[in-house]
């Protein structure tokens, strides 16, 4: 397959079509969007049943196995906020506060781009290892705490304290469920599994139907915000492209030499490029107020999720591959 | 029971201050609250979590004094940097004894 | 099988069941309802399922097979407004407002009454064309614009401007899922389709399964308004049980002519049959104000909606057999 | 920080009047607005849409004068054909620079 | 169209009372009311529902001797055994003719 | 299978793991809850399903099966609600208020734990009687009943009129879908049911997995009132644990007496031992309002639900499958 080929298979993919009817409806101005009940209990299943479908592949793996990729995973963790900090901070001059911000987003990791990678990497006849799930818990949290030390440190925090702020983080939605979820599918054991796993599969099809409803107002929601794009110009357009491309190809070249597959690598990749949405908006807002939310969410949102989403896997699936010698 | 004057506070913010306000309130001397969800436009634009949350509207009725200490408290640590709204208005309340 | 088997079997489809067991729980004063999200989640389910299934049925239709079913559609979204107009303002001898108000609902189409009529004559063994949910969306917006317009010119409308509320119409929440899931199935490739067909699937559990809670929800609304049968007088009543009837008739006799097939001329003659009880109110009652909502509501809900899922159904499919040659 | 005197004008409404009334409110010189749902019995029987919207609260902090404008406004465009009721009353508000 | 002055009488209270004081508004004279939902604390810890309903905030326009027979009814019937706080207050109604 | 086997193939079933994260979250102070409609919406579906499975087995079941186990089944509604009353009353000297309050509870049934026993009966190859949801619709009331009116009697009940209250107890959610899911599955017939059961199947992947979430959220909640213990005291407490043991065992030996299978009587025994924390409330609330809601709340929410879901069952088994002579 070309990249042109894996471009346009990405494009048709009904997670893809459906966030880009979320844009649509918005486009031409319908009041569409899910209940906000029915759009939070979707993500919550999504999760779990991430979390439970890794927890039981997790029995299959040995500890071997997952400790170069968990160094790898955490050290992605520290890099990536450092490395955005720098760029926002030094290159585009904005205010430490508004730096440590938006590097809290990108240190940390966006659940949906990861399940949008997994997906794309088993349509391509990839298996990403079974315990990546695990990863992605790993890489939720300490990008947040770094960029958030680092705000705190260099702007002199008005803020609440990180420490409080941070148990939020900690025991948010998505750590419950996910590291929950592992805990649960690994005790429960095989048999007790294969009993809910048809429901629970990723690979299936509740799951990835309940993805396309989830999607549809993903799409909803980031293009009502499509607006706020003129208010945070160029650098930050620049910015949320170039970033993810940076933080994707260190991923996919450290996941490949921590021994993961081209799909694990590549959801690696993924990972490392996209920029949290849901845990670091709230424990930025409390930690650094100063900071302006349109500026982070928008980057966040606005541009690095629908480009990784479109454009960026089928890139990072690239990279991983050569990477991995099998281009 | 002839009804007392009370204050009643309101206080509109972001979803993401509901524990630091209710917890604020407590310790400034209210002895209860009631709280609902409202959309809302104002002057600012993005609120942090305005497509997760709602903002929140708090009520909570309490002596004169104490509304004072409120919203004076309210201006010393949200206003400069969050979103937020507060107002006050005298109420006959019946079974005065529990808030004040 | 007679028409009375025909009657019973409809009677014993669990949609119809479950449709029923709503109304006794309102009947016997229960406060049983699904709750308002939930209510609205089923139904962004089952739109959004009929749209992406009926894309993906669509990439096997040819052109011209579609060409004469769609201008048949298009005709009895301007006749039926008019004879419906008609009929409520020179027989039931109702203000102008009114009589259009009550048009641009029957005009339009209900996507419930949609469903049971496919789920009814797939159980008997039919098989509807793979674009009758084309066809659905033909159907919606005509009969309302064509109303309204009467309305507005003959009421002399002091509401909101026609042209924004159609836009309403046109986004709203029905056309977006219905248009926008054929769009994503049609563009998706029988590939991704099968992925997710077990969880869309219209005649699936899942979809089925779903349907009946739905219909539960529906049967406590319908039956919370009954008490307003006694408001709307022997006129209207005796209007939403007949004008189904003749559109009903018209739409098997229309669609038989245009070549459809017995299970998609029964289609098309239930959804000529319905009246629309989710984009006709709002759009009415902005634009034609001084129309009486206890009217068209009743009519269109509490008449018609029950007439046609419990008895309506059945009688189009023996008149679609019937015109198509079939008995 | 001496609170200033607001008006604060609550209109409850039929849910399909929501984006009219929040752009009318604005035309009017409201700088914002608050909105949640309830649910309402009045003299009048069926609203369009209440088994699919309940009815709209909505909260706006304004002068006197706009206040005014907005009750004025409310009952020439939509008491003759619509469900809606609207009412004011003074309260104190901090931060009044927002506002008015 | 000069507004006159009602009272609005608020109540906050157990959800499972929702039925029984929606009855009792009507019987005492009011002519319709509003219903929203609120969570809350207050001095008493554990409601019947509370992990199944939130507390329902009931407003309804009254006249000055309706708002009074229902606070007295509210004190005489409730207060004692169910978790209950109502208030009054003075505001400027248009369309005055509907609720008193 | 040895006690201890069973109780922990218990506690690693997918339920019970589910319920003590839900704890544990609520435990490390996450603020993760299930939206409440979400909540609501999954009862209804979990309900519905148990109604619409026994109302599709009951047409296999003959009528002379069922009348000893139905017998049996009132006289459990009418014994435990007299027997949790005179030993709160009596033993614990609390009001009689507060006793009959507490009676009615204990005297209904938790439909959650009738499902985690038949799940956990199932689990263990048992197949308990297809007209278990019909016994489960006759537990639900009588003994609410009973204990009210005890407490009417004794206390003098200043609060509402008992027939106003039971009234929403015969019309409440719970009936309404058992009873009402009992008699659409009934009429429905085999054909229809086929179609909708593996969305609906109690044994099934979607059930279970529904069942799972559900069971989040409950832990959640339960452990949200941890605190309470500290209010309720010593002798609540020794209750909520040996009621639980003495009513299961009457259940168990009762049930096996009316010829029930050992899953059947072990599903029974579950439903005697359990106290309702949904429909027995609202109607205490009402009707004895001076009963302290903390007491009675605490005690079948916080004690015996998680007593039975957690060690109990395991406990009914042992005992029907000792009654039944299969140790
Ligand atoms: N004039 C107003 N009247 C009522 N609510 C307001 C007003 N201005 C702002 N709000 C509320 O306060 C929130 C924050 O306002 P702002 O800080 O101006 O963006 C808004 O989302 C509204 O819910
Ligand atoms: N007296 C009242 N007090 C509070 N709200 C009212 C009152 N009357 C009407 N409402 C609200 O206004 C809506 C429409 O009222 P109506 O036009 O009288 O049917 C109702 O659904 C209630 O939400
Ligand atoms: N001081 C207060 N201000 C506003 N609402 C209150 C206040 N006290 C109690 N409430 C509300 O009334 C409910 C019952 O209060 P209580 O009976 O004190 O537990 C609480 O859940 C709150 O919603
Ligand atoms: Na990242
Ligand atoms: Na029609
Ligand atoms: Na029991």
């Amino acid at each position: 397959m070309t990249t042109a080929d894996l471009l346009r298979a990405n494009l048709l993919s009904p997670i893809a079509l459906s966030f880009a009817l979320g844009m649509g409806a918005r486009a031409v101005r319908s009041e569409f969007s899910l209940p906000k009940d029915i759009y939070l209990g979707l993500s919550i299943f999504l999760l779990w049943a991430l979390g439970l479908q890794g927890g039981a592949e997790l029995r299959e793996a040995s500890l071997t196995a997952i400790a170069w990729p968990a160094l790898a995973t955490l050290g992605l963790g520290v890099a990536t906020p450092i490395s955005a900090y720098l760029v926002v901070r030094k290159v585009g001059r904005f205010s430490a506060a508004d730096a440590a911000a938006i590097a809290a987003h990108y240190g940390s990791v966006s659940a949906v781009t990861y399940i949008a990678a997994t997906t794309f990497a088993k349509s391509q006849g990839m298996e990403p290892e079974g315990f990546m799930p695990t990863l992605l818990t790993l890489l939720e949290a300490p990008g947040i705490q770094v960029a958030l030390l680092i705000g705190v440190v260099q702007a002199g925090g008005h803020g609440r304290p990180l420490r409080e702020v941070l148990h939020e983080v900690f025991t948010g939605r998505t750590m419950v469920l996910l590291v929950g979820g592992l805990l649960v599918g690994f005790i429960m054991g095989h048999e007790n599994w294969a009993v809910i796993e048809p429901f629970y599969n990723t690979k299936g099809a509740v799951f990835r139907g309940a993805l396309c409803l989830f999607m549809l107002e993903m799409g909803v929601v980031a293009a009502a915000r499509l607006g706020d794009l003129r208010k945070v110009g160029g650098f930050l357009l620049g910015f949320g492209l170039g970033m993810p491309l940076v933080h994707g190809a260190l991923g996919a070249w450290v996941g490949t030499l921590a021994g993961l597959s081209v799909g694990g690598a590549t959801v690696l990749a993924a990972m490392a490029a996209s920029a949290s949405y849901i845990a670091a908006p709230p424990a930025v807002r409390l930690t650094l107020p100063e900071a302006n939310p349109t500026f982070y969410l928008t980057s966040a949102l606005v541009i690095t999720f629908p480009f990784n989403l479109l454009v960026g896997i089928p890139i990072y699936f690239r990279l991983a591959s050569w990477f991995g010698g099998t281009p | 029971m002839t009804p007392i004057r009370l204050k009643l506070v309101t206080i509109i913010a972001e979803h993401v201050l509901r524990e630091h306000l209710t917890a604020d309130l407590r310790k400034l001397g209210a002895r209860g609250y009631s709280l609902g969800e409202v959309e809302g436009e104002g002057t600012r634009g993005v609120h942090a979590q305005d497509w997760q949350g709602k903002n929140i509207r708090v009520e909570t009725l309490v002596s004169a004094e104490v509304a004072e200490r409120i919203l004076a408290h309210l201006a010393a640590s949200y206003f400069h940097d969050y979103a937020l709204v507060a107002y006050a208005h005298d109420v006959e309340v019946v079974r005065s004894g529990k808030f004040a």
